[in-house]
């Protein structure tokens, strides 16, 4: 809201954490980390997207989706489609039957690029696509629901239906999407190589900046009426609806900025890790994106980029020292953010740190620089979902 | 008087919950700057009615129009854009808004999507939501969540949203209900406020109340208009009284 | 395609056809019952509904080892036992489960798919701590492996026909226990108005965990009979819940008859489309008709229809 | 990862063999005489000493591939541990470093470069799923290393950087077809299978045989992975009554399938219709159930009844070192080859530098393989037998069958496109 001045912005309490875990990713972790580890922590920030889009739609709008790998995997594999063309050049597939066509393609006894195909020859409509075609989709399904009302948990059923029957068109139509094995042997973008250490690196700053792009927009329109729209309605939904608000189309937007934040994540996950399969877009993946939110914080943007850095990294130690222990953690994980700590790890933040910052504040003499309406409040509460099965 | 000259005429207005007719073959007409009161015991119809001309609930037969245009076709947001307002019976706020977050939210302006992400809370805005909180005597509460107020000041709270959206129907239901004596009087005064420049549908309860505001009286049962007339009128109409009194 | 046949033939077709329609359908039914008592009548989803099934089914497995060792003689008779004892065992874990953790939750049932859904993984865990990671073979009795040969094409399996017996067994108790009972009456009294039970006298947190103690426990029986047919592991119940709660919104959350009714028409829109389609495309056919169906009617098809 | 053992024991039994025996005391103080020294057989910085070379184990120990991949660990484990005992390669005992690739690709891709790059081991033994070992290849390929991998698939794939001691999908599938025709007088064939890319190019492959010989494939059917009613393929069966169904169904569907084809009146050991399956090994009928699958046939390499010196002795140890109750099935058997024909690969290039054991690769042979003899060709797949084995009862397949010659790997079938 008062933003006029970026830099005043920057130093209130507010900008100040956004500068901290900009220090942390851009500054801390990849003077820690050797590569390899960095590459690691490149790859959990793509599903900080995921979770960012998660708290604008389950956090402030109410609305919990459990296909977000859906989106995920479309932004993912637009992204795989372009590199895998470039790497399928008639030079490099000389000994397929039909040269020039990916690899899984040629086994199939697909003759011809599929029409869908040809466009993501071009970098620019990859881009495009990367945000689109999950865009698009989520504005189809967000047009069918919410125009008519479903809502809650219905909504997360459904979402979980597409997600399953997405996997098994994929895996199904392996002449076109590569199948179960996915889109692999990906290597070079636009003649660059994205398998060496240094394009590693250069694509894990990247995903940092874009992330703090998609973390501002997720910011600015939470801090805009929009988003306290979304708040209203989250409370009130026919309150807002007689005070003149088309309820639908509030739902369709956000619906479609969270799928586009997981699109983009997903095209950055195929940069990051060189191949896109099925196994991102099924129902496992898409619930364990929820978890990622749920333990950051489903009302703090910030809550859900700490969320899924820490639920990833505790996922790859865990099951490098105790394989089996780590089902058993991450169950409990579940159970005990929703049982004890519903509001996430940000919850905890503001309840126990803040206060000590409060103080230190206070001793240092500096008046605390709160912005009038501190969305502090919104954030702390134990909120209701009011979630409830609304039925029309 | 051809029916576009009235502010609202409902005609053949029906509504069935599977058979069940909570409105049936009803019709009334509101004239601008009426003030109308829609009385009847438990189970008349008379929320339904409401529910009916906001959009809330589909009509099953009959026609709305206000100001020229059929309201049944319409939805709720297109029938608030063309002016009706409407009242829930229970407060209706958004608790985690300050009081003047929820009379913002309410000012008619950027209502669409990306009007909302464009809004700017500009000195218009500010002065508006200021009169208004004024009229409905909360303008020292503005900063405040209007989770912590009190069950009255949330219906003024809700009556100030409409307000500020300048209905030209104001639909409310039952204002006064789990009012003390003191709320109600100012309750009272509150609306003969809005009145002065509002058309306004009222359902109510309290007879005293209803004496001291309605300029004509519906009286609904079993989902039909029983009486309609002056307060003094139905009073005395047998029908009203054997309803009322019981068999 | 049906040129190269001969009516007898077709007519043989047709009604396997139809029989396998019906297994599917009482597939359904056994898997959604439980989950329509505790999503439709309490608004909880149990996403741990296929892990509760598999404990159904380990305690089949369990009860059969022990037969075979035990009482070898007694053996035919093994599996209505096993069917008591995961009734039991599943509905004692519900229970708990119930009060640890679900009773918590009554008011936000999107969390309790998130709590429960931490409650599968580690159900899955733990049946691969203890029975291993490879699924167990569950050994039938000799008496419910045959078929009836009805014609010299047709054959009914038996344990299809079991199945079935089974499937109609429960929803016909469950029918009467929701609808003919005293209980049940408080349980229907609980979902349409809380407090109004609690005011006049019911013990809603009794009637709570018993209903969800039945619906755990009407799954573990369908998990013990789904080891006639199916496979019993760790992760098999996963494969489970997508289509039951399919089945069970489709029907219309709150309404028992609406379960079955969906299940009657996704099995034999599926089993239909088998026959003439590839098993993959079915699938996504049934799959895509049942969403796109509840997007124009999204309260399923059999709703209370609520003056709201 | 960390779960780096380091067996001492093995190591503990040299020191006692060679206070025995002088000579081998000798060879251990000055290991110079015995071995080749460490810079001339390690020319690239892999993790080598004088003593000891480190090899990677990558499979899943969690997740849902966990239940398919713990044989393959069990076996590799084993064959390392024999190879220590009898000496180690080039006089260097094997340490192996292992590492979980959870059931995710991107797993198995971030573990390799962790192998290669960190631990800098000389070889992997690895990966089961097509899928982990598409995730894996680009990254054996960046950083040259040596991917030993066991599983049977579908082909179209040749690495100079994987070692495949598992069959490709022509050597299965076309002695299988080829049996059914000659000794049962298979004239139709129904093809069914899980809805993914090993069991459509097998089908493929299968189909294009079948009717190269004037025979009749008289339905082709794919289920979801996971599916678990197949009443109406089972009718569609039934309808155009086959006389072989040519089965790749995975997982736990297959459980559901065979219970509910015997369910339906099925039964197997009357060969009418004839199962021919390529993807039920001891290990699966585990899960399936002896009595269901009784009388059904499988096409394979190997089969844990293999009759032969070897076998007996391989099945001997892996029960002493895993219990009695284990089985052996075909990829078990493969993945069991694996550290050994590596072995043989360093001694005969002399160097542990992946260039070299490449070139020495092909053209190496393992008498002693369970499965009898094998041989690696250019392309870097085994040559072998196949044979048909008819389950049992007991969970154990017969061996009925065996091809006379060892069949030709080849990866990319020309003709078979």
């Amino acid at each position: 809201m008062k933003t006029s001045s970026p830099l005043k912005w920057l130093l209130s309490r507010e900008g100040l954490y956004y500068l901290a875990l900009a220090l942390l990713l851009a500054v801390i972790l990849p003077l820690a980390l050797d590569p390899f580890r960095l590459n690691m922590v490149g790859k959990y920030l793509t599903y900080a997207f995921v979770a960012i889009g998660l708290v604008m739609c389950w956090g402030k709008a109410g609305i919990l989706s459990l296909g977000q790998g859906v989106f995920f995997g479309l932004g993912g594999y637009c992204m795989a489609m372009f590199l895998k063309l470039e790497a399928s050049t008639p030079e490099a597939t000389a000994h397929q039957s039909t040269p020039g066509i990916p690899d899984f393609m040629d086994w199939n006894q697909v003759t011809e690029l599929p029409w869908f195909w040809q466009p993501f020859h071009s970098f620019s409509f990859t881009l495009m696509a990367v945000l689109l075609v999950p865009g698009l989709l989520a504005f189809i399904i967000g047009v069918a629901m919410f125009k008519r009302r479903v809502s809650g948990v219905y909504f997360a059923i459904i979402t979980q239906a597409i997600a399953s029957i997405l996997t098994i068109l994929i895996i199904g139509q392996q002449g076109y999407t590569g199948g179960v094995n996915g889109i692999t042997d990906l290597q070079t973008l636009m003649g660059w190589s994205i398998r060496t250490d240094e394009a590693k690196t250069t694509l894990y700053f990247v995903a940092v900046a874009v992330l703090f792009l998609c973390l501002l927009v997720a910011r600015w329109v939470d801090h805009s009426k929009f988003g306290r729209i979304l708040l209203a309605m989250r409370d009130q939904e026919n309150r807002v609806r007689f005070s003149g608000y088309d309820v639908a189309a509030f739902k369709i937007f956000i619906f479609c900025l969270a799928a586009m934040f997981a699109g983009i994540g997903g095209a950055l996950f195929t940069l990051q890790v060189g191949f896109m399969s099925p196994s991102f877009v099924g129902i496992v993946p898409s619930i364990e994106m929820v978890v990622f939110c749920a333990l950051g914080g489903r009302y703090s943007l910030l809550g859900g980029v700490y969320g899924a850095l820490l639920v990833n990294a505790a996922k790859s130690g865990f099951s490098e020292s105790f394989p089996e222990l780590w089902p058993y953690a991450m169950g409990a994980l579940f159970i005990g953010v929703v049982l004890a700590f519903p509001n996430g790890l940000a919850g905890l933040y503001r309840r126990y740190v803040m206060p000590l910052e409060d103080r230190l504040l206070r001793g240092k003499k500096t008046p605390a620089a709160a912005p009038k309406e501190t969305t502090a409040r919104r954030d702390d509460e134990a909120l209701p979902d009011h979630l409830s099965v609304e039925k029309p | 008087m051809n029916k576009d000259d009235f502010l609202l005429s409902v005609e053949g207005l029906t509504v069935s919950f599977d058979g069940f007719k909570a409105v049936d073959d009803l019709s009334f007409y509101l004239e601008p700057q009426e003030i109308r009161v829609i009385i009847g015991p438990n189970g008349a119809g008379k929320t339904t009615v409401l529910d009916l001309i906001c959009g809330k609930t589909r009509a099953t037969a009959g026609s709305i129009r206000f100001r020229g245009k059929e309201l049944t076709k319409m939805k709720e947001h297109q029938i608030v854009h063309a002016g009706v307002g409407r009242k829930f019976q229970n407060p209706s706020v958004f608790e985690d808004l300050t009081v003047f977050e929820n009379l913002e939210v309410s000012y008619p302006m950027g209502h669409t999507v990306m009007g909302s992400l464009a809004f700017k809370r500009d000195a218009a805005v500010i002065e508006a939501v200021e009169s208004v909180a004024h009229t409905i005597f909360l303008q020292d509460l503005l900063a405040e969540p209007a989770g912590l107020l009190s069950h009255g000041q949330k219906q003024w709270l809700e009556i100030g949203m409409l307000l500020i959206q300048k209905p030209a129907l104001l639909m409310l239901d039952e204002p006064v209900a789990g009012m003390s004596v003191a709320e109600r009087k100012k309750t009272a005064d509150l609306l003969r406020v809005i009145t002065r420049d509002h058309t306004v549908l009222v359902i109510e309860h309290d007879m005293q109340f209803v004496g001291d505001i309605a300029d004509r009286v519906t009286v609904m049962h079993q989902g039909k208009v029983l009486s309609e007339g002056s307060i003094d009128h139905v009073k005395n109409d047998p029908r009203v009284i054997e309803v009322y009194l019981g068999h | 395609m049906f040129a190269d046949y001969s009516s007898t033939e077709l007519l043989s077709i047709f009604a396997m056809q139809g029989f396998a329609g019906l297994s599917l359908f009482s597939v359904f039914v056994l898997m959604a019952m439980g989950l329509a008592i505790i999503f439709g009548q309490m608004g909880v989803i149990n996403m741990a509904h296929g892990e509760f099934m598999i404990l159904g089914a380990y305690t089949t497995y369990l009860t059969s080892q022990f037969f075979q060792t035990y009482m070898p003689g007694l053996f035919a008779g093994y599996f209505f036992v096993a069917m008591v004892l995961a009734f039991l065992i599943s509905g004692a874990l519900g229970a708990f489960v119930e009060w640890a953790m679900v009773r918590h939750l009554y008011r936000r049932p999107l969390d309790t798919l998130l709590a429960t859904w931490g409650l599968s993984l580690i159900m899955q865990q733990a049946y691969r701590s203890i029975f291993g990671a490879r699924e167990v073979g569950v050994e039938l009795p000799d008496w419910m492996m045959g078929a009836f040969q009805v014609s010299d094409l047709v054959q009914l399996p038996v344990n299809g026909l079991f199945v079935m017996i089974i499937a109609l067994s429960i929803a016909l108790a469950v029918y009467l226990l929701m609808f003919r009972s005293g209980w049940g009456r408080k349980v229907r009294a609980v979902v349409q108005n809380r407090p109004m039970a609690e005011a006049v006298g019911i013990n809603t947190a009794g009637v709570d965990r018993a209903t969800f103690a039945l619906g755990c426990g009407i799954a573990g029986v369908a998990g013990s009979a789904f080891t006639m047919i199916g496979s019993t592991g760790p992760s098999s119940g996963q494969a489970y819940i997508v289509d039951t709660f399919l089945v069970v919104v489709f029907g219309g959350a709150q309404s028992l008859i609406g379960t079955i009714v969906s299940a009657f028409s996704i099995s034999q829109a599926q089993s239909t489309m088998e026959f003439f389609l590839s098993g993959s495309m079915a699938k996504v056919l049934t799959l895509l008709t049942v969403v796109i169906i509840l997007m124009l009617r999204p309260e399923g098809l059999m709703a209370l229809k609520i003056r709201r | 990862m960390k779960q780096r053992n380091h067996h001492t024991p093995a190591r503990g039994r040299r020191l006692l063999a060679g206070l025995a025996a002088l000579p081998a005391l000798m060879a251990l103080a000055s290991p110079v005489t015995a071995a080749p020294a460490t810079a001339e057989v390690n020319t690239t910085g892999l993790a080598v000493t004088d003593d000891t070379v480190k090899v990677g184990i990558l499979h899943s120990i969690t997740g849902t591939m966990a239940i398919s991949e713990i044989g393959s660990v069990q076996a590799e484990k084993l064959a390392i541990k024999q190879i220590n005992e009898s000496g180690g390669v080039l006089g260097r005992q094997i340490e192996y470093v292992q590492e979980d690739g959870a059931s995710d690709w991107p797993t198995f891709a971030e573990k390799t470069r962790k192998l290669l790059r960190q631990d800098k081991v000389a070889a992997i033994f690895g990966c089961w799923t097509s899928a982990s070992r598409k995730a894996v290849l680009p990254v054996m390929e960046q950083f040259n290393g040596m991917l030993y991998y066991p599983t049977f698939y579908e082909g179209l794939e040749q690495s100079p950087n994987v070692i495949y001691t598992g069959q490709e999908a022509t050597q299965q599938i076309l002695a299988g077809i080829d049996w059914a025709v000659k000794e049962k007088g298979a004239k139709t064939f129904y093809l069914l299978g899980s809805d993914y890319i090993w069991p459509r190019t097998s089908n493929k492959i299968a189909r294009i045989h079948i009717e190269k010989k004037g025979l009749k494939v008289v339905g082709e059917e794919y289920y979801p992975l996971g599916h678990t009613q197949f009443n109406s393929v089972i009718n569609k069966i039934k309808l155009r009554k086959p006389d072989v169904i040519f089965a790749s169904v995975v997982g736990g569907s297959n459980v559901a399938f065979y219970k509910q084809m015997k369910a339906a009146g099925v039964d197997f050991t009357k060969e009418s219709p004839l199962l021919l399956t390529i993807s039920v090994t001891e290990d699966e009928i585990r899960g399936i159930g002896g009595e269901n699958v009784d009388g059904i046939y499988a096409s394979m390499k190997y089969f844990q009844s293999l009759d032969n010196a070897n076998n007996q002795e391989f099945v001997a140890a892996f029960k002493d070192a895993y219990g009695d109750d284990m089985v052996i099935g075909d990829v078990t058997q493969a993945a069991y080859l694996g550290p050994w024909l590596w072995k043989m690969a360093v001694e005969k290039a002399g160097s542990f530098d992946i260039d070299k054991i490449r070139e020495a690769s092909p053209g190496i042979e393992f008498k002693k393989a369970p499965e009898g003899y094998v041989r690696i060709h250019e392309n870097h797949h085994l040559w072998s037998k196949t044979r048909i084995g008819r389950a049992q009862p007991n969970g154990q397949y017969e061996v009925v069958y065996e091809t006379k010659e060892l069949m030709e790997p080849d990866p990319f079938p020309e003709g078979y496109k």
